[in-house]
């Protein structure tokens, strides 16, 4: 692979993952709108809000660090976007791996968080509060699957795991040779995305929004960018893992909608747990799944 | 006739002649049982010079194994010159009083008969100059005319009676069978007449016997009482020398009379509840003194494992830990002193006297055994002893006295830590001049022996190897006295 | 039971100088009491009558009598009855003591009635600003205070009449009272704000 | 005189130097001068790292018919080279500013330089020990050298470090008495003290010697290293020891039990021998037991480390489940696990040592470390924040600094050796770290500066330019870890273990320079996205949403306390204490024993006794020559 | 009333830039966050307004929680003096450029609290207000009316009255001055925004100012410092 290749990779694969993204997050509130019965934002909506967040005439910032949080938040995704690959692109995919990713995919909520953290509301600690606890709730049943698909394959290597279920065909997917592990996965898929029932770190009535407190402005519009990447994001490794990756952008594209639609359209049929319920609930029947779907595994 | 009785002679006359001496010439009377030490170690040092292979002095010109004989050999010299040097440290009788007098004679007495245990070679003059040994410190117990002080010397007075009749017993039964009391010729007998059960019997006899002064378990309830109510000086004394004396003595009899696997097995048996009492007892003590008490009971069981291992492998450990033991102890209860009362009074007393408390850590460190004090190497010579015996019984020793180092280390510096606690203010006052010089010159020897450690080790393994050799031993009979 | 009320509590008040006891309905007993005795007389509501709720202090300007009325409202759980013991007090100086000793709940509702009539109440632990943090104006629940005025002479007025309005007006309709029909002298007030 | 002889004479000489000189002025720049001499004699020894042979000392002492012999490999270079860089940068810290400070409280700086001199000095002794004998003199010289550190802290801890210590120096010598243990059995076996001989001596033991001389150096080991059950002592030891004392012992000193057990799994017995020791046949081994030991050890202290409030603690804790990984990795025996876990020891190190140190620095600035007692310090000690944040995300194990790279290794072995169970606690143990040390950032420089915080200053250069030093490492070694993966290769050429396969940017499949490069690029982006909106203009804290309330400094609008209510709402019931009741039951059982035995000697008639006792011992006797 | 005209914003001469222009101010009005300060009775006519029955989020309005991300301030229905306060301050958090919505009477004229010496009367005399929608109350039609009405002035670039908080910072807060008296302070730091943000106009500072800096606690951010020059700021 040429270097001229590699370079315009990097470049269009965060852009991709942005414009697919902001069409998820507009899914995200169409969803939300049909279930309701209400008619839901027009197509362009979410660009009109990144649009207007980034050009807030005055933007408050509480320190350095609340700046730098957001493009830690921004960057560390822009830059996991390269890791994982996508039809005809495999970035640098080869160079990390599954595990690399699970980690790296913490990085901009930490970095979010020190962001949050300068901003001096305790709104926004509490929700980081949570939301470290949702993420040592979800993480676990998470890296189960992860060990799992990674020993069904015998690798870590994402583009590796692409190309074996490819060769084999659908029978050879994740989801048909370890489903429970696939629905393992869509579970902590939904807990990832901290949507409900598990967005207590966010709980807009009691703690403001929680991290997003003293977020305005292009902070806002950040973590909008944020989110879409969040969702391409989770689309494409639960994809990667369980439904093949994609053979062209059609079908992959499908695929990955189909994904994130899922949690998506269970989010606006649940209230939200608890903190400790949440826990409760994601230590037991994903991790149970989970463990399962290892002893189907490692057989 | 030769000069090695000197050092025991001599004391035992001045013992006789000093209550007179005192009342004309006090300050001479003060000075004369040192300078007696002094003399004693002089002889013996040309002596062990003069004779480096073992001989035997037969006293009043009766040939051994008819009349009353020394057995001087490199061991007992050591322990003799032990004696002598630590009566010379460990001088209970500078006082300026009235006791004075009675002190030195009882001490000078003590020194005789100590000497006279490490350097005799009968059992009947054993059992006279032990049955001396035994008058003279309960007097020195007593001599602090304090209600405890009484108490323990009575109790102390008890046992030690009833020992005495054990080993009288002992010896008579011996003499029963074999008709003499020379050692090196009962050596010679006893394959055929004592390596039988009655002979067994006489030996635990014996060994219960002395065991009293060696602080055996369980003849050793004395000891904490005793160590507690006398002088820090005596207790030293006792502790440092005369337990070793009897432990010579039990010893002996071991290896040239009654080398059998059960006498041995019985001795370490004794030896492991010996450690693992004492030092419990020292771990929950509330006092220094009885905490040394405890501990030094704990070492004494040390030194009899020790001894219980076959081969000159025992006898080197124990060797090793009986100087280290009599260092450090002595040290200790220099240290303890002025500062035997209640553990809670010594927090912070780093600050009344920094000397002296980091003379104290200095002596634990090396009775725990840490490297490369001398303490770590008695140590590992007593480990080394009884892994390579590999039986099962000494392996459980092993991990006992591996136990014990542990609580050993707690409680000794548990003291430490509280010594050196910020913000409390100690109630107790530095100990007097003397007794700091004394515990600064066993500290001195002590890490003298860390950069002498090679040759003191070539002479340990030297005196093993004699004090082990069970036949030259019996062969010195066969060498006539001089 | 509930007939009986009126008669025990009157027994009870019999030795209090003063005080007169009137049922006034089924569950409600009117005490009136003189600011001399009322102390005693809550006192022995509560001590001997199980009247251990005081629900509420009330407080009325008698403007022209030159006296403020305050009522006691104690409710006991057991006789489930209301008894109201009233006081008239001068409005000048317009002093009083606190019952705060004998029923807690009462710092409230002093320091209620001190912010919006301006009684201070002797002994009542904290007499400090409580609702009307902003205020700087009289106690405005006392009838010398002219609302209206100070509206007025505060706030000023959206110029808002739509063609409705101003249709509804022409028709006689609209604010009762104009403001530039407005009564009070505002300088007059105004001056308070120092 | 070998290089070997004239580093250990230059580390006698720097204690020395301490001792004599240590509480001058100038003290402290002369040691850290003195310190960077002897890392230059390590890096004359550099060839070590690389695959040269050992270089042996001149002096072999004899004593007792054994031999005393200092012999440095790589694995003893690796460790020593982390305790001279640690106790260069310690001392450089308490150099200035810091050692004032600790004067003026009432701390004994000459002290502490000497007991740090005296624990680098014992280290090396330790480390380049050639043979068994000369490995216990070390380690017990480490065990007391540490005692010392730990102990000297009195009324600077509030008086906790005395028990701390004597608890610590109890552990020890348990320790000690175990390695003294696993000596004699090994001379038992071997007739000497040489490792040559152990080794071929292991083949011909019998199978319950094998075991109990691997029970016995391990239970010497993972005492030191304070592995479960043997963990209580760790903590509060490290926590009240003087500042950069405490980061010293917190970053190297107790992985000398990490060492100790590299040279038994790899050279001296061998962790596949180990393995061959089952335990239920088919199931389950020694060495698995070693790998559950760590693996607890990873997530139980850690979860301690999550309730903690004292910054120290919370450190001291970790340091604690962070010797897991290591343990973890060594034990899983292959090139990747074992890589894994020598690496985390330098990585442990490098951040380790400048969080304690951070936090240190706060407390020298605010005079607490009491995470409920700070806040918002970013703004006063923005390099203090800076060193604290990548030692976080080191200790965390986030890419991209070097604590990932150590664990991935680990996480790579366990998944290519298929054990899920301890894949997923080590994964455990990660997340707790990432949620505990998050909390030891907000809690000290996020949120609201308080008032009393105002007027706090940035730390001296004298104490931050060591902490950024070795924040650098952490970077760099995070980026390029194949500058680290080489003296760990060879490290485990030395030990005989399978050499891990590595280039510059890491191994099994993870290269960090990619990582860390596209990070760069992705920050590069997010920044250029963050420039295209209007510039932002900083408010005051007071500034802040509080639903309409208007805050001031009299209320203090920060969240710190109880961090994680709602997780310790469901897991706060799972903390048993269980290892402090077991401890308890020892000391409650040996209490019982002793007043027995105090009983014994206080009550006991001693005339009958002593009648018993010969009756007992001539019964004995007769019966036993009898039979 | 209106001293200082705003200065009408100049269309910019490149065409792409009038097209940028034009683009965000479209994005404004298509994208609006509110934020229902829910004073009074009004508040409930909002639910039906959002939930399905008329869906404001078809228009790009959705509710937001926290003032630093809305960009509409609904206020519904009558403001007490204390309440003043708090919507003054959560006003002055919002981001720029911000819109103020008056729900119901009682933000107009006090409404039927008109003569009500605690509730404050002509909400435009304290904030910007851009639309006022009469009514007790008003309808969801009314609402989403007033709304869209808002959306053509963004659109066309005329809803500016926001500018006006900062270029007549002064007069309004005179206004608040004579309300809440002389100590009355915000956090936020108006003068400075104005000032940063090229919004300073001839009416930000006065005497009104004056007097707020007399008593003013200082609102410099906690500035990261390295070394000594740490200023005072409590």
């Amino acid at each position: 692979m040429s270097t001229t290749h590699l370079l315009i990779e990097l470049v269009l694969m965060p852009l991709v993952a942005f414009v697919v993204g902001l069409a998820m997050l507009l899914m995200l509130r169409k969803i939300g709108a049909r279930l309701q019965r209400r008619v839901g934002p027009p197509l362009l909506q979410p660009l009109f809000d990144v649009i207007k967040l980034y050009s807030k005439r005055t933007q408050v910032s509480h320190g350095l660090l609340h700046e730098a949080g957001i493009v830690v938040a921004v960057g560390a995704y822009v830059a996991i976007e390269t890791l994982v690959p996508v039809p005809g692109m495999n970035g640098i995919a080869e160079k990390g791996g599954l595990i690399l990713l699970s980690y790296l995919m913490m990085v901009p909520s930490l970095g979010l968080a020190l962001g949050v953290g300068q901003c001096a509301n305790p709104n926004g600690s509490i929700g980081l509060s949570r939301a470290m606890t949702a993420m040592l709730a979800y993480d676990i049943p998470f890296m189960l699957v992860v060990f799992g698909v990674a020993w069904q394959f015998q690798t870590t290597n994402l583009v590796e795991l692409v190309a074996v279920q490819q060769a084999g065909g659908i029978a050879t997917w994740g989801i048909v040779e370890n489903p429970l592990l696939a629905i393992a996965g869509l579970f902590g898929l939904q807990a990832m995305l901290g949507k409900q029932p598990f967005e207590i770190y966010v709980a807009p009535a009691e703690i403001a929004t929680g991290p997003m407190v003293e977020m305005g402005g292009k902070f806002l519009g950040g973590l909008f960018v944020m989110q879409s990447f969040q969702f391409y994001t989770a689309g494409v490794l639960y994809t990667t893992m369980f439904l093949g990756g994609g053979e062209n952008w059609f079908t992959f594209l499908i695929k990955i909608f189909v994904v994130v639609a899922i949690p998506l359209s269970v989010a606006f049929m649940f209230p939200r747990y608890r903190t400790e319920d949440m826990v409760r609930l994601v230590w037991k029947w994903p991790v149970i799944l989970a463990l399962l779907g290892l002893v189907v595994a490692v057989q | 006739m030769n000069a090695i009785v000197l050092p025991v002679v001599l004391p035992l006359l001045a013992a006789f002649l000093l209550p007179s001496l005192a009342r004309i010439w006090s300050s001479a009377a003060r000075v004369l049982g040192p300078v007696l030490m002094l003399v004693s170690l002089c002889v013996l040092w040309t002596t062990w010079g003069e004779h480096p292979t073992p001989f035997v002095v037969a006293l009043g010109g009766f040939q051994p194994p008819m009349g009353i004989a020394f057995h001087v050999d490199s061991v007992a010299m050591l322990f003799a010159f032990l004696v002598a040097g630590g009566a010379l440290l460990m001088w209970p009788a500078w006082t300026d009083d009235d006791t004075m007098p009675r002190l030195a004679a009882l001490t000078l007495l003590l020194v005789a008969a100590a000497t006279g245990l490490a350097l005799s070679g009968d059992l009947f003059n054993v059992y006279v100059f032990y049955e001396l040994l035994s008058v003279a410190s309960f007097g020195l117990v007593s001599a602090r005319r304090t209600g405890a002080a009484f108490a323990a010397g009575f109790r102390y007075l008890v046992i030690s009676g009833f020992g005495s009749v054990l080993a009288l017993l002992g010896i008579a039964l011996i003499y029963l069978r074999t008709g003499t009391l020379n050692i090196a010729h009962l050596g010679q007998l006893a394959p055929e007449s004592l390596a039988d059960p009655f002979g067994l019997a006489a030996f635990a006899l014996l060994l219960l016997g002395f065991g009293v002064k060696a602080e055996l378990f369980p003849v050793n309830t004395w000891v904490p009482e005793v160590y507690a109510g006398s002088s820090a000086r005596v207790a030293g004394l006792l502790a440092g020398v005369v337990s070793k004396l009897a432990v010579l003595v039990v010893v002996r009899m071991l290896v040239v009379v009654f080398p059998h696997d059960e006498t041995r097995m019985l001795l370490l048996i004794l030896g492991v509840v010996g450690v693992l009492s004492g030092e419990l007892a020292a771990w929950s003590a509330k006092d220094m003194r009885r905490m040394l008490a405890f501990s030094s009971i704990g070492q004494l069981g040390m030194i009899f494992i020790a001894f219980s291992i076959p081969g000159e492998a025992g006898w080197v450990a124990g060797l090793a830990l009986v100087l280290h033991h009599l260092v450090v102890k002595s040290g200790l209860f220099l240290i303890a002193d002025r500062w035997g009362g209640a553990l809670q009074s010594l927090t912070g007393a780093a600050r009344v006297s920094p000397f002296t408390a980091g003379l104290f850590v200095l002596f634990a460190l090396s009775l725990i055994g840490v490297p490369p004090l001398p303490g770590f190497w008695a140590k590992l010579q007593l480990v080394i002893g009884l892994v390579e015996n590999g039986n099962g019984v000494y392996l459980g020793a092993l991990l006992v006295f591996l136990a014990a180092t542990v609580i050993e280390a707690n409680y000794l510096f548990r003291l430490a830590v509280a010594m050196y606690a910020e913000g409390a203010s100690s109630t107790v006052t530095a100990p007097s001049g003397g007794n700091r010089i004394g515990a600064a010159i066993f500290a001195a020897v002590l890490v003298a022996a860390v950069f002498l450690l090679n040759p003191l080790s070539e002479a340990i393994d030297d005196l093993a190897v004699v004090g082990n050799d069970a036949t030259g031993y019996m062969d010195s009979l066969a060498g006539g006295a001089r | 039971m509930n007939g009986e009320v009126g008669r025990p509590i009157s027994r009870l008040l019999a030795d209090v100088d003063g005080a007169r006891c009137e049922r006034k309905g089924d569950r409600r007993v009117r005490i009136d009491a003189t600011p001399e005795n009322l102390p005693a007389v809550l006192e022995l509501l509560k001590g001997r009558a199980g009247y251990l709720h005081l629900s509420a202090i009330t407080c009325i300007d008698w403007m022209d009598d030159g006296e403020f009325e305050l009522i006691y409202h104690l409710w006991s759980y057991e006789d489930r009855n209301l008894v109201s013991a009233h006081i008239r007090i001068p409005r000048e100086p317009g002093v009083y003591l606190s019952v705060y000793d004998l029923f807690e709940p009462a710092g409230f509702f002093e320091r209620d009635i001190h912010e919006m009539y301006g009684v201070f109440f002797e002994g009542s632990p904290d007499q400090e600003k409580f609702i009307l943090t902003e205020w700087n104006g009289p106690p405005p629940m006392r009838k010398d205070f002219d609302a209206e005025g100070w509206v007025q002479g505060t706030f000023q007025w959206e110029d808002y009449r739509p063609e409705w309005l101003q249709e509804i007006e022409e028709k006689g309709g609209g604010i009762a009272i104009k403001p530039e029909q407005a009564r009070a002298n505002t300088r007059k007030i105004r001056g308070w704000k120092q | 005189m070998s290089v070997l002889d004239q580093l250990l004479v230059f580390a006698f000489m720097t204690g020395a130097v301490a001792s004599f000189i240590g509480d001058r002025r100038f003290a402290g720049t002369l040691l850290a001068i003195l310190y960077f001499g002897q890392f230059l004699l390590l890096v004359k020894l550099a060839p070590l790292g690389y695959g040269a042979q050992p270089v042996v000392s001149a002096w072999q002492p004899a004593l007792f018919g054994e031999v005393l012999v200092w012999r440095m490999d790589a694995l003893g270079w690796y460790f020593a080279l982390i305790t001279v860089v640690a106790g260069w940068l310690v001392t450089w810290y308490a150099s200035g500013e810091w050692g004032q400070g600790y004067r003026e409280r009432g701390g004994n700086l000459g002290l502490m330089h000497t007991a740090v001199a005296a624990n680098v000095v014992a280290m090396l002794l330790l480390l380049s020990s050639g043979n068994l004998l000369s490995l216990f003199v070390g380690w017990e010289l480490v065990s007391w050298a540490g005692f010392l550190l730990m102990v000297m802290n009195g009324r600077e801890s509030g008086g906790v470090s005395g028990p701390a210590g004597l608890r610590y120096i109890t552990y020890a010598t348990l320790g000690a008495m175990a390695l003294l243990a696993a000596l004699a059995i090994a001379h038992h076996a071997s007739g000497s003290f040489e490792y040559i001989d152990l080794i071929d001596a292991v083949d011909q033991m019998t199978g319950p010697t094998r075991v109990s001389l691997v029970i016995a150096f391990a239970l010497a080991f993972t005492i030191k290293m304070g592995l479960l059950p043997f963990h209580l002592w760790q903590a509060p030891a490290y926590a009240y020891s003087p500042g950069p004392g405490g980061a010293f012992l917190g970053a190297i000193s107790s992985r000398v039990g990490l060492w100790g057990l590299a040279m038994v799994f790899g050279s001296l017995i061998g962790i596949g021998r180990i393995a061959g020791i089952e335990l239920i046949p088919g199931w389950f081994d020694l060495r698995d037991v070693f790998m559950w030991v760590a693996a607890l050890t990873i997530v139980l202290p850690t979860f301690t480390a999550l309730r903690q409030n004292d910054a120290r603690l919370l450190l001291a804790w970790h340091g604690i489940g962070q010797g897991g990984y290591m343990l973890l990795g060594l034990a899983a025996g292959d090139a990747l696990g074992t890589g894994g876990g020598l690496m985390h020891v330098l990585n442990h190190a490098s951040y380790q040592a400048p969080l304690f140190l951070a936090v240190f620095a706060v407390m020298h600035r605010t005079g607490t470390s009491d995470l409920n007692r700070l806040g918002g310090l970013v703004a006063r000690m923005p390099l203090t924040f800076l060193v604290m944040l990548i030692g976080i995300i080191g200790l965390a194990g986030l890419p991209p600094m070097n604590g990932f790279v150590s664990k991935y290794l680990v996480y790579i072995s366990l998944l290519r050796q298929g054990e899920p169970l301890l894949f997923i606690l080590a994964v455990i143990g990660t997340l707790g770290t990432v949620l505990s040390v998050f909390k030891l950032l907000h809690n000290t420089f996020l949120g609201q500066l308080r008032v009393e915080h105002m007027e706090v200053r940035e730390a001296p250069w004298s104490m931050l330019i060591p902490m950024l030093l070795m924040a650098s490492v952490v970077v760099v070694t995070g980026t390029a870890p194949g500058l680290v993966l080489d003296w760990v290769a060879s490290a485990q050429a030395a030990l005989g273990l399978p050499v891990l396969d590595h280039t510059l940017g890491g191994a099994a499949g993870l290269d960090m320079l990619w990582v860390s490069g596209v990070l760069v690029y992705g920050f590069a982006v997010g920044t250029l996205l963050f420039l295209s909106g209007n510039k932002s203009r900083r408010v005051h804290q007071f500034d802040n949403y509080a639903g309409g309330h208007f805050l001031t400094a009299e209320n203090q609008y920060q969240y710190s306390d109880q961090f994680y209510a709602g997780l310790m709402h469901h897991i706060g019931g799972w903390y048993r204490a269980s290892f402090t009741w077991a401890e308890s039951v020892v000391i409650a059982s040996v209490d019982a024993m002793s007043a027995a035995a105090n009983g014994f000697f206080r009550r006991t008639q001693a005339v009958f006794l002593l009648l018993l006792a010969t009756l007992g011992s001539v019964a004995w006797l007769l019966w036993g020559v009898g039979s | 009333m209106n001293d200082f005209p705003l200065p009408v914003r100049a269309e910019r001469s490149n065409p792409l830039a009038r097209v940028f222009d034009e683009l965000i101010d479209f994005c404004r009005a298509r994208s609006m966050f509110m934020l229902h300060y829910c004073t009074g009775c009004g508040a409930i006519e909002l639910p039906p307004a959002m939930t399905s029955r008329f869906d404001m989020e078809r228009l790009g309005i959705q509710p937001m929680v926290t003032p630093r991300q809305a960009d509409i301030l609904l206020i519904t229905g009558y403001v007490s003096i204390k309440t003043l306060k708090r919507v003054i301050l959560t006003y002055e958090q919002m981001g720029s450029p911000k819109y103020v919505i008056g729900i119901c009477s009682c933000t107009v004229n006090g409404g039927m609290y008109w003569q009500s010496y605690a509730t404050a009367k002509k909400l435009n005399e304290y904030l910007p207000v851009d639309v006022y929608i009469a009514g007790c109350m008003p309808r969801p039609e009314a609402v989403i009316e007033g709304l869209r009405k808002l959306m053509g002035e963004i659109k066309a670039g005329r809803a500016n009255s926001w500018e006006r908080y900062f270029r007549e910072y002064d007069r309004y807060l005179a206004a608040q001055q004579n309300l809440f008296g002389p100590n009355w302070q915000t956090p936020t730091d108006i003068i400075g925004e104005a000032r940063d943000y090229q919004l300073y106009g001839p009416g930000t500072e006065g005497r009104h100012t004056e007097l707020l800096q007399q008593h003013q606690v200082p609102l410099q951010p906690l500035r990261m410092t390295l070394h000594s020059d740490v200023e005072k700021s409590s």
